[in-house]
């Protein structure tokens, strides 16, 4: 199918754009951070224009071409609701980041490129149909994200980045296996997903090639017990750091399991849901008992997506309508909740320098614009109808029940223990009175942008989610493959 | 007799050396200069005749591997003999790298006892005092350690010829397949003294203090280019059809190398120590494709260690840059201190570990599918938990490369060390975007 | 010269072989570890003399010869290191030579 | 043509629209504007209802306004407003009620920060606007948006000023608790939606009744639970007493008139649901008296005249889902109006005397009340004898008759919970007449020196404006809203499309009677000093009681002696220190188990007030079971698991796996041992065994 180069576009403007803010520094004083916000602008612009012209049904736009002929290996890219909204997800989070470490003065040309690097890579792998080029996006996250929480993080940010390094190259490891046995068995050798997806391939099989592709995406999700690497990485993180780990690259682990599992190996995905659900489950509880007991702000946060992405997890292998497009809404809606609370956190600590609970307090006093805006994330964080987090759970919630009721029964639990945290982190940070946050100036304007753009986002998608659910309709019916819980 | 323009290489590297001997003592400049002339002559008639028709004679046979392994081996020799340091009184350096290279490039075309013999101790020989060049106490330590298993190693691998000579009464390589005995002990005899060259496991141990006490490019020569000769002979040998104990033999070594080089390696805090290590345990990787015995291992053997020696030569020139016993700490902000030094050793690092956009990534990709397509599962969670822990040691030095600290700027770089670090990290880059170009060229010279 | 011959011939070169190796590993002398070396290559010399002998070759000689000129360019080097080792402190045995370790 | 219901759109949207000009603040508003805009949110509702009560009473008043459709998946979901006789009621006290507190609030909040103040009407006019999208709502999601976004601002509001501790914990425990109970209703709705495919209470209502038995029965109980929770009922109750801590205007709007009782709305809402089952037709009936009983009991104790008011609430709310239980849900509607009326006076009035004291909302405030406030304790009064229920004068008495008469004629089970309902209006009456007691006596001197000497200004301040029209107004119109609503109440139920209930003469005299019974024990509690000791003591645990001394005196001292006669006086110190402390346990815990001092006491004073003491949930060491055991439960569990749980498991797993690997290298390096002569070993091994190899291979 003749189409034109969209979608390379959006994989390699950012990918150059970052090669150009390496060696903008020399042009002007912020040089670099306009080359970069020019790049995911133009690509955002390329994007939205694409959405509008007429996909073949399935896919919004298809390009297909040869990349190593002799490895089989050959570049499909292909888009449709879910990963379209996904690549919308991180144009604008690149945006943000960009913008909020806009005061980073060490090394900002390489800061710049290594943000634009995180998101070709994600484009990447939301946009990759080829199994080894999927993979080599897949690990190719990984270099680009280290970077930016060794260089620019806090605290002993070398132990967090390298446990975030190995933790996911290891579990890259059983994807990278996977699609090299799918590609050496086949009667030719190529990665071609939807000609694997066609290829019979036996149960037993099939159930071992999950497992190391869902050993990847389990690690990058983060499901217990293989999120360990979750909180170190993001209290260590950057403010920019943290918006793109929590915002991107959690959702590359949660789009890999909704997109190839079904399609590539049914039967094994069918048989492997219900370990999935029981992971889920215990992961929503686990995540949301651990965030009650932290006394680091972050790394709250940082708890709160384990559990959030925990109940994604159990969306995804219910199976059902219902609980796939609860998860591919709250994918959507944690990215923008998530992140926005770490550009709050991060805010408050560039002021008041510490991010330990016990000593915040008394936003409410002083920084009343602060406060609101913690105010509506807040919310979020507690899925608040209205919000787009609570339009995911309830349909995830929807769909449980539809599978089996402990399971819905576990998420309403999660949903509950997350007003307790929530009600905590918001209690020490917003009510009370700190003499830390005394002279505190309020929110600028230039972190107002962002934070506005966020709370738009997802109030919009809570109240009138037409457009997003009707985005991914596509990818959930593709995805459904109706799973008995024993 | 094979035609002249085969032996052109051979000859050249042998004039040359010969004339570094001669200018050693007075006009050591000159001697570089003419070791690095003869070196890059040599290539450029190797890679002209890269498309030749293949011809074959007694001793050596001249076809497209052999060239292609020369060329791989005279452009590693070449790479170290750019950061190679004229230490000391002795200043025959240039011309023992040019022995050594002559030995590589005979080792590539052997196929006849003879050959096989001679090219494999030319190398060692002339290593041994390429280690003992700086004549201080490591370095000597280093290169006795290295004599006393090489000799060793030699007297295993004569002792197999002379057993399968007697058994067939030829000396081609070609006559060592069949049954018998005596062909069993002379295969795993062969084997005993190749492995010491490629440095697989129970052979190893001379790996890390070479790499630790031997100066830095004697250390990258006989990690990557005797390497590229080891695998070619490798190569010739699995095509003969050997009994059964080589495949076997390679397996076993293959899979120890991969666990035992890999964990030794982990906590190295040495940088050259490490990669010491590591070069036993890719060695491991190489020798575990061959030893499974897929269609596709030899290209993946072939593609492994082209993609492997551009790194390995970028690291080791980095890690005698920094002096020489260079430990995690010196690295940190390495990159802000020294740009262009820090970029090439994380780009190498990487790519010894795998990641995407590097030669490292498509090297492990060609490896586990030959694992995959011969069914080796031990051997494919051997070499998957032996990239792990590679993850983890190759990553725990480029966490500190990119540290934020306040280094001041270092003199500048000597240009043969700029020039290299340079090529090899955009060779691996390149190999990394388009692997295809290598893959294609070991895959037609393995016909 | 008969196949039985050959056999015992091999078996003796063998045996030469095995004891250079075992004197390697034994003696902690640094010229007897040399010793043991050239032991270890009058193996093969044998070998290769007895396989040319029973094939009626001179291929045999021929490797023989090799095999002298690589011993003594084996022993050359061995004794240089000796006396090298010898110059920097009275290093008797190879034992005392480990700094490189772990 | 535009559908007329357009206007169900317009009751909720003008609050919404100030919190947002509030909330954002683009203008920078000054006081008095923001006063102004916030007094427009707070009235604009009940003018917009008017009309469309008008449009009700005319034409036939069942009416749907389509918000937007939202396709997915073969299920349709249709948000959208719905206009019938309950909701337009509802609504309309709803409206009612906030604009007369907004109007209250205007005044009492006038010395709040402006950056305060904006936030507090903010979030006042979005409770507005959300529990009226929650009345007016059509279908469940824009319910449970409502009803979810209510439960948020009452957080907010509870703690209001941030700087005081207990506001904040109270703001917390509410919301947790509520939201606890919400997890239930949520999981009720969306089942009901799975069952019926659509989310449209018209549709849904019907297909609920004709469900299968067992998930009728689990979705019945998941929506009652859903509405004790939020209604404040027995076992959920504690959140209530303590979100006190809020300013007065919060307290009348949410805590006592609207969201409190939003909760027996939404049980009228899904009546046909909820009651087509019997069984959970008295569990709701139960848990209706009980609350109630349990309620007014612990008023009667309460020293502080907000809490005493927030039990009242609590108590009332459990009369109106004991209607509900008894299958009329439009009684348990009426009581809602006329409840909505005085409850919110009471606490207006009872606000306006303790403003500004500093004794805060303490009964003590309340003394001498008629000469300072003379407008607030009138109406304070009238607010109480429609709570006590005053027969045929008091709009308490026709709803709370009504609710009696449903009981009387509800069968066996109705008389009994008849008599408990009767014994319940009558601890009505004595809590509801306490305060006014209180505030008859004279102000003690140095209480009223103080007050004079610091409120000088203050009172000024109010002499001022003697009765401001803002304070003045809504407490008089709530008046004779509590005194004059009772001829309403029939009215009403027909309305909502019921007979009122015509109990015979017998009950309704008894009925009659105990108001008086009820004022006249709440005398005697105030007046006679050693009832208003005991009452005072009900709640002190600390004081030994005659009891304990001749406890003492007759066993304690014995059994020492005994002791150490036996012992032969060869006790050491230790050991007697030891017997010491062990005999004062024994009193402890024989003093705690069987309290009996003297006749008199222990057949009258002491049960009663052991009950109390058992039951009060006040913090004063009496401990209240019933509430705050559960609550206390798990927040004890929570502790435990999330102290246990701080640190990560898996981390330290992961960690823990990593130091093993380190232990494994240490090994593999030793390996290196630096020798040539092991290295040739090395070498030498590698060999043979090739040799075994090769030489086993040739075997076959």
């Amino acid at each position: 199918m003749g189409y034109d180069m969209e979608l390379t576009a959006l994989i390699l403007l950012p990918f150059f754009g970052g090669i150009a803010a390496l060696f903008a520094g020399r042009w002007g004083r912020d040089a670099e951070r306009w080359v970069a916000i020019l790049a995911l602008g133009l690509a955002l612009l390329i994007l939205i224009s694409s959405f509008f012209s007429t996909g073949d049904g399935r896919w919004i736009a298809l390009e297909r071409y040869d990349w190593a002929p002799s490895l089989g290996v050959q570049v499909i890219l292909a888009m449709d609701g879910l990963s379209g909204a996904l690549l919308v997800v991180s144009l604008a989070l690149g945006i943000v980041s960009v913008v909020v470490s806009w005061k980073i003065t060490e090394y900002p040309g390489l800061l710049n490129a290594a943000l634009l690097w995180t998101v070709a890579a994600s484009n990447g792998v939301f946009l990759s149909f080829d199994l080894l080029v999927f993979a080599f996006f897949w690990e190719l996250m990984l270099v680009p994200a280290f970077l930016l929480i060794s260089v620019w993080g806090h605290g002993d940010r070398e132990a967090a980045a390298l446990k975030f390094l190995v933790f996911n190259a290891v579990a890259g490891l059983g994807l990278l296996a996977a699609v090299f046995y799918l590609g050496a068995t086949g009667d030719r050798v190529t990665f071609d997903a939807f000609e694997v997806a066609e290829r019979q391939i036996p149960h037993g099989v099939q159930v071992l090639l999950l497992l190391g592709f869902a050993g990847a995406f389990l690690v990058k999700l983060p499901v217990p017990p293989l999120h360990a690497w979750l909180p170190d990485a993001h209290t260590q993180a950057p403010t920019a750091g943290s918006i793109l780990l929590a915002g991107l690259l959690l959702k590359t682990g949660a789009y890999g399991l909704f997109r190839f599992p079904p399609m590539l190996f049914p039967e094994g995905f069918a048989t492997l849901a219900p370990f999935g659900l029981a992971l889920g489950a215990f992961g929503s509880i686990y995540g949301a008992l651990l965030a009650c007991g932290q006394t680091d702000a972050k790394r709250l946060v940082a708890y709160t997506s384990v559990a959030h992405m925990s109940i994604v997890l159990m969306g995804i292998c219910g199976g059902v309508y219902f609980s796939l497009m609860g998860a591919g809404v709250e994918m959507v809606a944690h990215a923008f909740s998530a992140s926005a609370l770490f550009l709050l956190i991060g805010a408050l600590y560039d002021r008041t320098g510490t991010r330990d609970l016990r000593e915040l307090g008394g936003l409410q006093q002083n920084a009343p614009r602060f406060a609101a805006a913690f105010a509506v994330f807040f919310s979020a964080a507690l899925a608040m109808p209205g919000t787009a987090n609570f339009l995911g759970e309830a349909l995830v919630i929807t769909g449980m029940f539809q599978v089996n009721w402990i399971f819905a029964s576990i998420t309403l639990i999660s949903l509950v223990v997350s007003v307790v945290y929530a009600t905590r982190l918001f209690k020490r940070v917003v009510f009370g009175k700190s003499r830390r946050t005394e002279a505190l100036e309020d929110l600028t304007l230039r972190e107002m942008g962002p934070i506005v753009l966020l709370a738009v986002a997802t109030l919009l998608f809570g109240m009138l989610p037409q457009m997003l659910m009707g985005a991914l309709e596509g990818a959930v019916e593709a995805a459904l493959t109706p799973v008995t819980v024993p | 007799m094979p035609s002249f323009p085969a032996l052109v290489p051979v000859i050249l590297l042998g004039v040359g050396a010969v004339a570094a001997m001669l200018a050693a003592p007075r006009l050591p400049g000159l001697s570089r200069w003419i070791a690095g002339t003869a070196l890059v002559c040599a290539s450029v008639a190797l890679a002209l005749r890269l498309g030749a028709p293949a011809s074959l004679s007694e001793l050596l046979a001249d076809d497209r591997l052999a060239r292609l392994a020369g060329l791989g081996i005279c452009l590693a020799g070449l790479g170290s003999l750019a950061f190679l340091r004229p230490a000391g009184p002795s200043k025959e350096g240039p011309a023992l790298l040019l022995l050594a290279t002559l030995g590589g490039t005979v080792l590539a075309g052997a196929i006849h006892a003879a050959s096989l013999f001679l090219g494999l101790e030319l190398i060692t020989l002339a290593l041994v005092a390429l280690f003992v060049l700086p004549l201080d106490r490591p370095a000597l330590e280093a290169g006795y350690k290295f004599l006393i298993l090489g000799a060793a190693a030699a007297a295993t691998l004569l002792m197999g010829l002379a057993l399968a000579h007697a058994a067939t009464g030829s000396l081609a390589l070609a006559a060592l397949g069949g049954e018998g005995v005596l062909l069993a002990l002379a295969a795993a005899l062969l084997l005993a003294g190749l492995a010491f060259k490629f440095a697989l496991v129970p052979f190893h141990m001379w790996t890390p203090d070479a790499f630790t006490g031997a100066p830095g490019a004697a250390a990258a020569f006989a990690g990557a280019a005797s390497k590229i000769a080891v695998v070619v002979a490798l190569i010739r040998l699995d095509a003969v059809g050997l009994p059964e104990v080589w495949a076997l033999g390679l397996a076993a070594f293959g899979g120890a190398s991969m666990l035992l080089g890999n964990i030794a390696a982990l906590r190295q805090d040495s940088l050259a120590r490490m990669l010491g290590y590591s070069s036993v345990a890719h060695a491991g990787y190489i020798a575990a494709a061959l030893g499974a015995g897929a269609a596709s291992a030899p290209a993946a053997a072939g593609f492994y260690i082209l993609a492997y020696a551009p790194a390995l030569l970028a690291a080791l020139c980095v890690a005698t840059l920094l002096g020489r016993e260079t430990r995690i700490g010196d690295l940190r902000g390495l990159v802000w201190s020294r740009p262009l030094a820090g970029a090439a050793l994380a780009v190498a690092l990487v790519s010894l570990a795998g990641l995407p956009v590097s030669a490292g990534f498509f090297g492990k990709y060609a490896i586990f599918s030959a694992l995959i397509e011969a069914r080796a599962w031990l051997l494919l969670g051997l070499a998957l938990l032996g990239s792990a822990l590679g993850a983890y040691y190759y990553l725990r030095f480029v966490a500190l490369i990119f540290r934020r600290v306040e280094a001041p700027a270092h003199a500048p770089l000597r240009w043969t060390d700029g020039l290299l670090l340079a090529l090899a990290t955009g060779v691996t880059l390149l190999l990394g975007v388009r692997p295809d170009l290598l893959l294609d060229l070991v895959r037609t010279a393995l016909g | 010269m008969s196949a039985t011959t050959l056999v015992l011939l091999l078996a003796l070169a063998g045996g030469i072989f095995a004891t250079g190796f075992f004197g390697l590993l034994a003696r902690r002398a640094i010229l007897f570890q040399l010793i043991s070396l050239e032991m270890m290559l009058a193996g093969p010399a044998l070998a290769f003399l007895a396989g040319g002998a029973f094939h009626g070759s001179q291929q045999g000689q021929a490797m023989f010869i090799l095999i002298l000129i690589l011993a003594a360019a084996e022993v050359a080097l061995g004794l240089a290191l000796y006396l090298a080792l010898r110059r920097g402190a009275d290093v008797e045995d190879s034992d005392t030579i480990a700094g490189l370790k772990h | 043509m535009l559908s007329p219901y357009l206007l169900l759109l317009l009751v909720p949207a003008p609050p919404l629209a100030v919190f947002l000009i509030l909330g954002l603040d683009p203008f920078f508003l000054r006081r008095k504007a923001v006063q102004g805009l916030a007094l427009l949110g707070g009235i604009a509702p009940f003018f917009a209802m008017l009309p469309l009560l008008g449009l009700c009473l005319g034409t036939e008043c069942r009416g749907v306004m389509p918000i937007f459709t939202l396709v997915f998946g073969q299920s349709e979901v249709a948000l959208a407003l719905l206009l019938d006789p309950m909701s337009t009621l509802v609504g309309l006290t709803v409206a009612a009620v906030g604009a007369m507190v907004m109007t209250y609030a205007i005044d009492y909040m006038s010395d709040a920060r402006i950056a305060d103040l904006r936030r507090f009407f903010a979030l006042m006019n979005l409770f507005l606007a959300a529990m009226l999208t929650m009345v007016l709502a059509g279908d469940t999601i824009t319910f449970f948006f409502g009803w979810e976004l209510m439960g948020l601002c009452s957080f907010f509001l509870i703690a209001y000023n941030t700087g005081l501790p207990q506001a904040v914990a109270a703001g917390r425990k509410a919301f947790i608790i509520t939201r606890f109970a919400d997890a239930f209703l949520l999981a009720g709705l969306l089942l009901l939606f799975l069952e019926a495919n659509s989310v449209r209470l018209d549709v849904l209502i019907p297909a609920g009744t004709i469900m299968t038995e067992d998930r009728h029965v689990v979705i019945a109980l998941l929506l009652l639970a859903g509405a004790l929770g939020k209604s404040a009922q027995v076992p959920f109750h504690t959140w209530l007493p303590s979100a006190m801590a809020g300013p007065t205007p919060v307290s009348a709007l949410l805590h006592s008139a609207t969201m409190v009782a939003a909760g027996a709305f939404m049980l009228a809402r899904f009546s046909p649901i909820v009651m087509s089952e019997p069984a959970v037709q008295a569990i709701a009936a139960i848990f209706g008296v009980g609350t109630a009983a349990f309620g007014a009991l612990s008023a009667i104790f309460q020293a502080d005249v907000k809490r005493l008011l927030a039990y009242s609430s609590i108590s009332q709310i459990g009369f109106m889902v004991l209607a509900v239980g008894l299958g009329a849900p439009q009684v348990a509607i009426a009581h809602f109006v006329v409840h909505a009326m005085f409850k919110s006076l009471l606490f207006l009035a009872a606000g306006d005397i303790t403003h500004g004291s500093d004794l805060g909302t303490s009964m003590m405030a309340m003394r001498g009340a008629l000469r300072r406030r003379p407008i607030a304790f009138v109406t304070y009064v009238a607010g109480a004898s429609s709570l006590a229920g005053l027969p045929f004068v008091t709009a308490g008495w026709w709803s709370k008759e009504a609710i009696l008469a449903t009981a009387w004629s509800g069968g066996a089970f109705g008389i009994l919970v008849w008599v408990v309902a009767l014994l319940t209006a009558t601890c009505t009456a004595i809590y509801a007449f306490r305060p006014v007691f209180e505030a008859l006596q004279p102000e003690p001197e140095h209480l009223s020196r103080a007050r004079r000497g610091h409120a000088v200004a203050l009172d000024l301040h109010y002499r001022k404006r003697w009765g401001s029209a803002f304070i003045g107004l809504p407490l008089v119109m709530l008046a004779s809203g509590s005194l004059l609503g009772g001829v309403l109440v029939g009215p009403i139920i027909r309305f909502l499309g019921a007979e009122p209930p015509h109990p015979s003469h017998l009950p309704e005299l008894v009925a009659a009677f105990a108001p008086f019974v009820g004022i006249a024990t709440a005398a005697a509690l105030t007046f006679v000093p050693s009832l208003a000791a005991a009452v005072a003591g009900a709640r002190d645990m600390r004081r030994p009681t005659r009891l304990d001394r001749k406890f003492q005196r007759w066993v304690i001292e014995p059994y020492v002696r005994l002791v150490r006669f036996l012992a032969g006086n060869r006790m050491g110190a230790r050991a007697e220190a030891e017997l010491e402390l062990r005999h004062v346990q024994i009193v402890r815990w024989l003093s705690r188990g069987a309290r009996m001092d003297g006749i008199y006491q222990a057949l009258f004073v002491r049960p009663f007030v052991n009950t109390v003491r058992w039951l009060t949930g006040h913090r004063g060491g009496t401990v209240d079971p019933v509430g705050t055991l559960p609550v206390t439960l798990a927040q004890r569990g929570m502790q435990a698991l999330v102290t246990r749980l701080a640190h990560d498991r898996f981390d330290r797993f992961w960690m823990r796996s990593a130091n093993r690997l380190v232990r494994l290298w240490v090994l593999a390096s030793a390996l290196q041992t630096g020798r040539s002569r092991d290295y040739a070993l090395g070498a030498a091994l590698g060999t043979a065994a090739l040799l075994v190899i090769a030489w086993g291979t040739t075997w076959n």
